[in-house]
């Protein structure tokens, strides 16, 4: 498919933006069926994502969730492995974060928590990637469904910890206590203050910078390192990659490791950085955006990054929109994302073919008048 | 024309039947018809957005904001410093600041209530109680309908489920049904459910079952009469409702406000559809039992006191 | 005890039948070579058109089938995304998933106004127990009576129509035409081509099936199991459905037992819950409500050994050398 | 053998067929002419669209242009479907069946007459015993086909085909799965289907194969059609020459070997699989350093895991691998990475599910294997530039084409991928080499190239294990030739002995009586 005649700006940019807005037509029109003028919708959508400064702030950082959870499914894909678990191991991820903080934040500075609490959430979500790994690495089974199951496992295990161990005495809702200012990530908006930028206060913070950070380093790893070569390998060809000395089981264990780390600093973004505290759901379906994140990024890192952009835009706005229409609510806001991840996702080879004839017939047109110019060729 | 209230609802939205329905009918509602004044409103779709959604309003000039449900009370605490001009209303938790009020409902004295109706009108002298979430707050609900129905009779058997432990066991009617059920074959024919949409299960299976099965937040007596024995009520409405009065009238005050059987916070339904259940003496009994607990001879045990239900 | 077996067994048929349902509708289409990880969706959509068409006309077979149609559509846009475009199978279920989610909510609160829930069903929207012949006289013979009575007897006809429906399937897979190319177009397609049979049509065909079942297992939750459709109502029923066919290793009888395995734990669980145990004390409800996803793992993992699927499942077909 | 005269009818015409693949002119304007009750060959390289046209003419793929008469009559072909119903039978190189199911019912898949399976198959049934009876054709009806043997799993292909009715069978290399006794029965098979008046059109690369069993033969080369000839009046050569479009030699110059020291024994190597099949018994040879050792089989006898395991990536069930001072047993398990650390190459069977990755580009492909290599590696990063320049390198030094390293794998012709691999594994210097099926797929002109090198490198005195089903492969090269069927060794035979017909008594498990004396002495 890929050795076509489409040129390959068309293929990386346009047809994923043909998708994309195809979605989008389609969202207009259940917009239209609820009454719901949709180019307005469209406009406060835009301008409740990037209209004024805590919009922004708001999401990138949404974004950052979505790098972390995209970059997980990625690293997974690009060894042939599915992970489903993102929702699970993100969850654990804030686990870890919230143990190192409450643990910590009273006794040491910032500068000494955050690679703690960086190793925790990576240590924790990589823990609870590990046992699916190992099950399908040494056991055969299916890891799209252990990773499944193990998503509802760590839901169970979060309320049961939250209900009897981290709850507050006193204190109605399933959170912990907030966490002391020392341990807590720097705001954009205090960053923004050092250098006598004011930017409005949003929950923008430190995270979006590591985000990026590991967009770079996930980009090296699978194209720049051996262990990405190994990586690539294994997912394009398993028989090849044990050909070349690449051994199946640890490899497949080293990359979920990866995949549950990338997803478990999504912990560091929610509990460190916006809400400094250990509370409920705070994944809140971000693990499952992230294939739809992966998919549009066309497993690239920056494609990732710009797809993390488009679902923040998404969230934000969609946000926005539901705080300005009655008739609009978050399930319409997920009715949209279910478009993209259709129409971008699953149906994303639809487009290509009509293209690749377009440009076939562009093609046979210039050698046609070619021929008419100089007819000995 | 200058008086702009707003209500931002928890993720379950403002149609659950129970508790931000409430809120929402009975409060909001109610006040728009009685004042022409609109209310604004919000459900945030994730976490993150409750904090948001407060600083939207307070930016967009309502004032008061009443936030419902304990979900809101680290976002309220944060947005009610940044706005100290405007005044702040959360429901089911404190936050202790100037311009927020506090409100707190005394569910363990309505639950007393409604334990001690369901142990008189047990015959098999079993009792159930089916949970949505597994929260403190329903641990609540459930240790004062056990305190009521054993403060009937000693020997009464009390069974509790839960749902489940996800935010998922609001809303699984199937699941809540079948709890129902196995209470139902092991001895119990009066149910009482504080499980928001999942309560329609189990209101379901008393109605196939024969048995009787009691309402939570809202009165849902109405739902299906002849099986619906009471409804604990949480007028979380009417506070609303009264809040919005005040506050129009400039009246706000900030502080913590706890509203019990006394204060006319919690109460038993009675009405048209469930008074050929409840004979004159159990309604008699009933009275008397709130009456006690209004004067404080009964004290009823708060599970959130002290996280357990030791009393 | 013998009492308290019967119940529970009860209460594991009426858990099991959604399951049922939904494994077999799972079944035939992953046997043709189409993962579906979007059962979840297609019974959760399914359920609101049933309580949505029951409550509006009235007429709960009305219900039925707008639930049916609805699965079916769902399992078109499954086939035209992952059949006619080759997507991923995976990707086109988790698109579907959300849309179900979404449009359920959006959809019913635009129509019914109550914040997504359908207005509760009357007795004459539902499907209710049906009392088999004798039930009610046998019910004081001992130990068969009851059997009869409680277990056999006294459940709503979408509960008998997914026992039924395992044979049924059994006998289609494994004694029809369709069955045998349905089998072939899971395991090797280009076989499937090269005999002059379209793999697609197949496949679709498969789907709709699939859509039929999962149509039937939706109604049955909110027109059967509960009295109208709560948002969320399927609560993850299509993934434990997806886990039981793995468990029966993809034919009709062992998927079967393991639908009935995992209702029947849900049933032992809520009977569980709250009791204290010697020794270990209470259980928390949490640890309860995860047994099933843990008991599927450690079954995967090791006592069932490797669950192979059809060779061709999930890979879109593709003529080509 | 059979004059075709002008009145002759025509099973199947063709005109100005053509089809595009993308970039790809797979066939260009083709025509044929195909008379009744003839056996057809067609040869061609690899790549020629030989299976594209018969693809065509089965409608499964529909061609871009062209007109097709079937027994004289015009006929638009839009599906398989119709293909049968007119029909037209065809055995795919790659075989279709399904695996799980019994031949029983393999056969009746899309020709059941009912929607029910129970008379389809009592009538299949009959409908078999007599098919078997009448041409030889016997298969145990009610097997697994997985459990079957190629040979009898493409006996299954041809009833299929006959079941359906099939006047004009289609076989796409039916050969190259089979030993040269099965070979001479199909030939068999198809005599007597000719006498029924049944048209067979063979595809094959094996010249003799078209000289001993067709009565035309069709040449096409890059897509077109460049020649037809009657058997009769042709030849190897001019058959050759006419499908690489230059003169080929069919022979390698070399001199007599002269084998050293032992590099690498095997004791009684034995290998069970998941399903408990026995792959391997008691398998013990060694391979000297400047020789050449072949191993002839059948495919699926064993030869593959040999090899495999000789690689590292089979661990052994029991017995033992000696390669210089290390040892090998199931305790002490070896992997490709340490069988290449012992300076071992290996070329694999299969090229593109092992031999390279087909979405990776050429340099990335021609790392494969030494991909940790220090020369290749910084501490962190790769070295691009170097890889870039190693893999320019080697695509001059084999003459592998395009000579781009950027450009992606799969764009490489199978001729120019294996010579990629073939120079990959050659480049490490290695003392051992172990070489699956070297020219599989691979043209006429590049087989020479290669089997020139494999022989160049023997005399430099490297120890050479040489897998293939070609026995002209075998013969041509190999200095000493193993043959092994079932999973374990029938004997040994020095490349002067050896002949086709030994070769071939010795896969079917018959140890020739001109041996009995010398390998009975021997052992
Ligand atoms: N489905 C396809 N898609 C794209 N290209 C194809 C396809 N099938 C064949 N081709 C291309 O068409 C050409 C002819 O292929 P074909 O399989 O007909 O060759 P062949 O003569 O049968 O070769 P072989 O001897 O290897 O079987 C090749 O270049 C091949 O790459
Ligand atoms: N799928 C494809 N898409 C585009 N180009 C292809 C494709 N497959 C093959 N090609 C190109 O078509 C040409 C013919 O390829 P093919 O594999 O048919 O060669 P071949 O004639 O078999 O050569 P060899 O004898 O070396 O195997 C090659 O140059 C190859 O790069
Ligand atoms: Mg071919
Ligand atoms: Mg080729």
């Amino acid at each position: 498919m890929n050795d076509s005649k489409i040129p390959v700006w068309v293929n990386v940019f346009v047809l994923p933006m043909v998708n994309i807005l195809l979605a989008f037509a389609f969202s207009a029109i259940i917009f239209i069926a609820v009454d719901v003028d949709p180019i307005e919708a469209a406009q406060v959508m835009i301008r409740g994502a990037f209209g004024y400064q805590e919009g922004i702030g708001y999401t990138l950082y949404y974004a950052t969730n979505f790098m972390f959870t995209g970059l997980a499914v990625a690293v997974a894909f690009s060894a042939g492995l599915f992970n489903i678990g993102g929702e699970g191991q993100a969850y654990m991820g804030g686990l870890g974060v919230g143990i190192a903080c409450l643990a910590l934040d009273s006794s040491l500075p910032f500068w000494a928590i955050l690679p703690i609490t960086m190793f925790a959430s990576m240590a924790f979500g990589a823990l609870w990637a590990l046992i699916p790994a190992y099950l399908q690495a040494y056991r055969g089974s299916h890891i799209v469904i252990t990773t499944i199951m193990f998503n509802f496992i760590a839901a169970s295990l979060m309320v049961y910890l939250m209900v009897n161990v981290f709850k507050l005495d006193g204190q109605m809702a399933p959170v912990s206590r907030i966490i002391e200012d020392s341990a807590k990530l720097p705001m954009f908006h205090e960053m923004a203050a050092w250098i006598d930028w004011s930017f409005e206060s949003s929950p923008l913070n430190l995270s979006f910078f590591i985000a990026l950070v590991c967009c770079l380093l996930v980009w090296i790893l699978l194209w720049r390192t051996r262990w990405g070569y190994a990586i690539r390998a294994m997912g394009s060809s398993p028989t090849a990659a044990e050909y070349g000395g690449i051994n199946y089981k640890k490899l497949t264990i080293i990359v979920m490791l990866i995949s549950g780390a990338l997803s478990g600093l999504l912990g560091i973004n929610e509990v460190q950085g916006y809400s400094h505290q250990l509370k409920l759901d705070f994944v809140a379906g971000y693990g499952f955006t992230g294939i739809a994140v992966c998919l549009i990024g066309r497993n690239h890192p920056v494609g990732i990054i710009l797809a993390s952009l488009l679902f923040g835009v998404l969230y934000q706005g969609g946000a926005e929109l539901s705080f300005d229409f009655p008739n609009i609510d978050r399930e319409m806001i997920q009715v949209i994302q279910a478009l993209v991840v259709l129409f971008s996702g699953a149906l994303a080879f639809m487009l290509v073919k009509p293209t690749e004839h377009f440009f076939v017939f562009l093609d046979k047109r210039k050698t046609l008048s070619l021929k008419q110019t100089n007819p000995e060729t | 024309a200058d008086f702009k209230p707003a209500v931002a609802y928890d993720s379950a939205g403002k149609f659950d039947k129970s508790f931000n329905q409430a809120v929402f009918q009975n409060g909001a509602t109610k006040f728009t018809e009685d004042t022409k004044i609109a209310v604004r409103d919000f459900v945030p779709s994730n976490d993150a957005q409750r904090e948001q959604g407060l600083a939207r309003l307070a930016r967009g000039g309502y004032n008061p904001i009443v936030a419902v449900g304990f979900m809101y009370g680290s976002a309220l605490e944060k947005i009610a410093k940044k706005y100290p001009d405007t005044q702040f209303v959360i429901i089911d938790s404190v936050v202790d600041l100037p311009n927020v009020k506090s409100l707190l409902f005394k569910e363990h004295e309505g639950s007393f209530l409604v334990g001690a109706l369901a142990a008189l009108k047990s015959e098999n002298q079993k009792v159930g109680f089916v949970g949505g979430m597994d929260v403190p707050l329903i641990r609540k609900f459930a240790c004062g309908y056990e305190q009521g129905a054993k403060y009937i009779n000693k020997e009464v058997e009390v069974f509790q489920n839960m749902t489940g432990s996800t935010n998922a066991a609001w809303s699984d009617p199937a699941r809540g049904a079948e709890l129902t059920k196995s209470q139902f074959s092991q001895g119990v024919d009066v149910v009482f459910a504080a499980a928001g949409g999942t309560g329609v299960g189990v209101y379901q299976a008393a109605k196939d079952g024969g048995k009787y099965a009691i309402g939570v937040d809202s009165n849902q007596n109405h739902l299906h009469p002849g099986v619906m024995l009471t409804s604990m009520v949480k007028l979380v409405g009417l506070a609303t409702y009264d809040i919005f009065k005040k506050a129009e009238s400039g009246n706000f005050s900030a502080g913590i406000d706890v509203r019990g059987l006394k204060e006319k916070g919690v109460d038993w339904a009675l009405d048209e559809y469930n008074r050929a259940l409840v004979t004159p003496e159990m309604e008699a009994e009933i009275n008397s039992v709130k009456a006690k607990i209004v004067t404080g001879e009964i004290v009823v045990h708060d599970y959130m006191a002290d996280n357990s239900c030791q009393y | 005890m013998y009492e308290n077996l019967i119940l529970i067994l009860d209460a594991t048929l009426r858990v099991s039948t959604p399951l049922i349902l939904a494994a077999l509708a799972g079944l035939f289409s992953e046997r043709s070579g189409i993962v579906n990880i979007a059962l979840e969706g297609k019974i959760l959509f399914a359920a609101f058109a049933a309580a949505a068409a029951a409550s509006v006309t009235g007429s709960v077979w009305l219900g039925l089938l707008s639930a049916i149609a609805v699965a079916c559509s769902l399992s078109m846009l499954h086939g035209f995304a992952s059949i006619t475009h080759k997507g991923d199978q995976i990707v086109s279920g988790v698109a579907i998933n959300m849309l179900a989610v979404g449009l359920t909510v959006t959809l019913g609160r635009y129509w019914f106004g109550l914040g997504g829930q359908t207005p509760a069903l009357l007795d004459s929207q539902r499907f209710l127990p049906i009392t088999l012949p004798g039930a009610d006289a046998l019910a004081d013979v001992p130990v068969l009576g009851l059997l009869y009575s409680e277990l056999i007897s006294g459940h709503n006809i979408i509960v008998y129509m997914a026992l039924l429906s395992v044979p049924i399937c059994w006998w289609v897979i494994f004694k029809t035409r369709f069955g045998l190319r349905l089998r072939a177009a899971g395991e090797n397609p280009h076989a499937v081509d090269t005999a002059g049979i379209s793999v697609a049509w197949i496949r679709y065909r498969a789907l709709l099936v699939a859509g039929l079942l999962t149509g039937i297992a939706g109604a049955y939750l909110s027109t059967a199991h509960s009295a109208g459709f709560v948002p969320n109502m399927s609560a993850g029923k299509g993934f434990i459905a997806l886990a039981a066919l793995i468990f029966g290793k993809w034919r009709p009888v062992p998927v079967l037992f393991g639908c009935l395995l995992f209702g029947f734990l849900d049933a032992v669980a809520i009977r569980l819950q709250g009791t204290e145990l010697p020794i270990i004390g209470e259980i928390p409800v949490q640890l309860i409500e995860v047994l099933p996803y843990i008991l599927t793992v450690l079954l995967l993992a090791g006592f069932i050994g490797r669950a192979v699927g059809p060779k061709a499942v999930g890979i879109p077909y593709v003529k080509s050398r | 053998m059979s004059t075709v005269s002008n009145e002759q009818r025509f099973a199947l015409e063709l005109r100005g067929i053509d089809k595009r693949f993308g970039a790809v002119h797979a066939n260009n304007n083709i025509d044929l002419q195909v008379p009744v009750g003839t056996i057809h060959g067609i040869i061609g390289e690899n790549g020629a669209g030989k299976s594209t046209l018969m693809n065509i003419i089965y409608g499964f793929y529909i061609a871009d242009a062209g007109e097709i008469k079937i027994e004289g009559i015009p006929r638009k072909l839009l599906s398989s479907k119709e293909a049968i119903s007119y029909g037209i039978g065809m055995v795919h190189q790659h075989f279709m069946l399904i695996d799980n199911f019994s031949v029983l019912e393999n056969v009746i898949l899309g020709a059941e007459n009912g929607p029910l399976l129970k008379p389809s198959l009592a009538a299949a049934r009959t409908e078999l015993e007599r098919l078997a009876k009448e041409y030889q054709l016997d298969v145990p009806i009610d097997a697994l086909i997985e459990d079957l043997p190629v040979g009898l799993q493409q006996r299954v292909e041809i009833l299929k085909a006959l079941y359906r009715g099939a006047k004009i069978l289609i076989l796409d290399e039916p050969t190259g799965v089979l030993t040269p006794q099965e070979t001479e029965h199909l030939f068999h098979i198809f005599d007597a289907l000719r006498r029924e008046g049944v048209t067979i059109i063979l595809i094959t690369h094996k010249l003799r194969e078209i000289l001993a069993a067709t009565d035309n033969v069709s040449v096409m080369r890059q897509g077109a059609m460049v020649a037809h000839r009657k058997t009769a009046d042709t030849n190897k050569e001019e058959l050759a020459e006419l499908m690489v479009g230059r003169k080929v030699r069919l022979k390698v110059d070399k001199k007599v070997a002269n084998p050293k020291q032992i590099l690498l024994s095997t004791d009684q190597l034995t290998y069970t699989d998941q399903m408990g099949v026995d792959r391997l018994k008691s398998v013990s040879i060694n391979i000297k350093a400047g020789e050449i050792v072949g191993i002839a089989g059948v495919s699926g006898n064993g030869q593959s895991e040999l090899i495999n395991m000789l690689a590292g990536l089979l661990t052994p069930t029991s017995g033992s691998i000696s390669i210089g001072n290390t040892h090998i047993d199931a305790g002490h398990p070896a992997t490709p990475d340490s069988i290449r650390q012992l300076r071992v190459g290996h070329i694999p069977e299969d090229r593109l599910t092992m031999g390279l990755i087909k979405s990776f580009s050429a340099e990335e492909s021609a790392i494969l294997g030494h991909q940790n290599q220090p020369k290749y590696n910084g501490k962190i990063l790769n070295k691009l530039k170097v890889i870039t320049q190693e893999c320019t390198r080697l695509m001059k030094e084999w003459d592998v084409r395009p000579q781009n390293p950027k450009l992606r794998s799969s764009l490489f012709s199978g001729g120019n991928q294996q010579k990629l691999i073939i120079a990959r594994e050659v480049d490490q210097n290695p003392n051992i080499l172990l070489i699956g099926q070297p020219t599989r797929g691979v043209d006429i002109g590049a087989i020479e190239f290669i089997h020139k090198r494999i022989v160049e490198l023997r005399d430099k005195g490297k120890g050479i294990l040489l897998v293939s089903v070609e026995l002209d492969e075998i013969m041509t090269l190999a200095d000493r030739i193993i043959v092994m069927f079932d999973g374990h060794i029938v004997g040994e035979v020095s490349a002067a002995q050896a002949n086709e017909k030994i070769l071939g008594m010795m896969m079917a498990n018959i140890m020739p009586d001109e041996l009995q004396a010398t390998t009975g002495g021997k052992q």
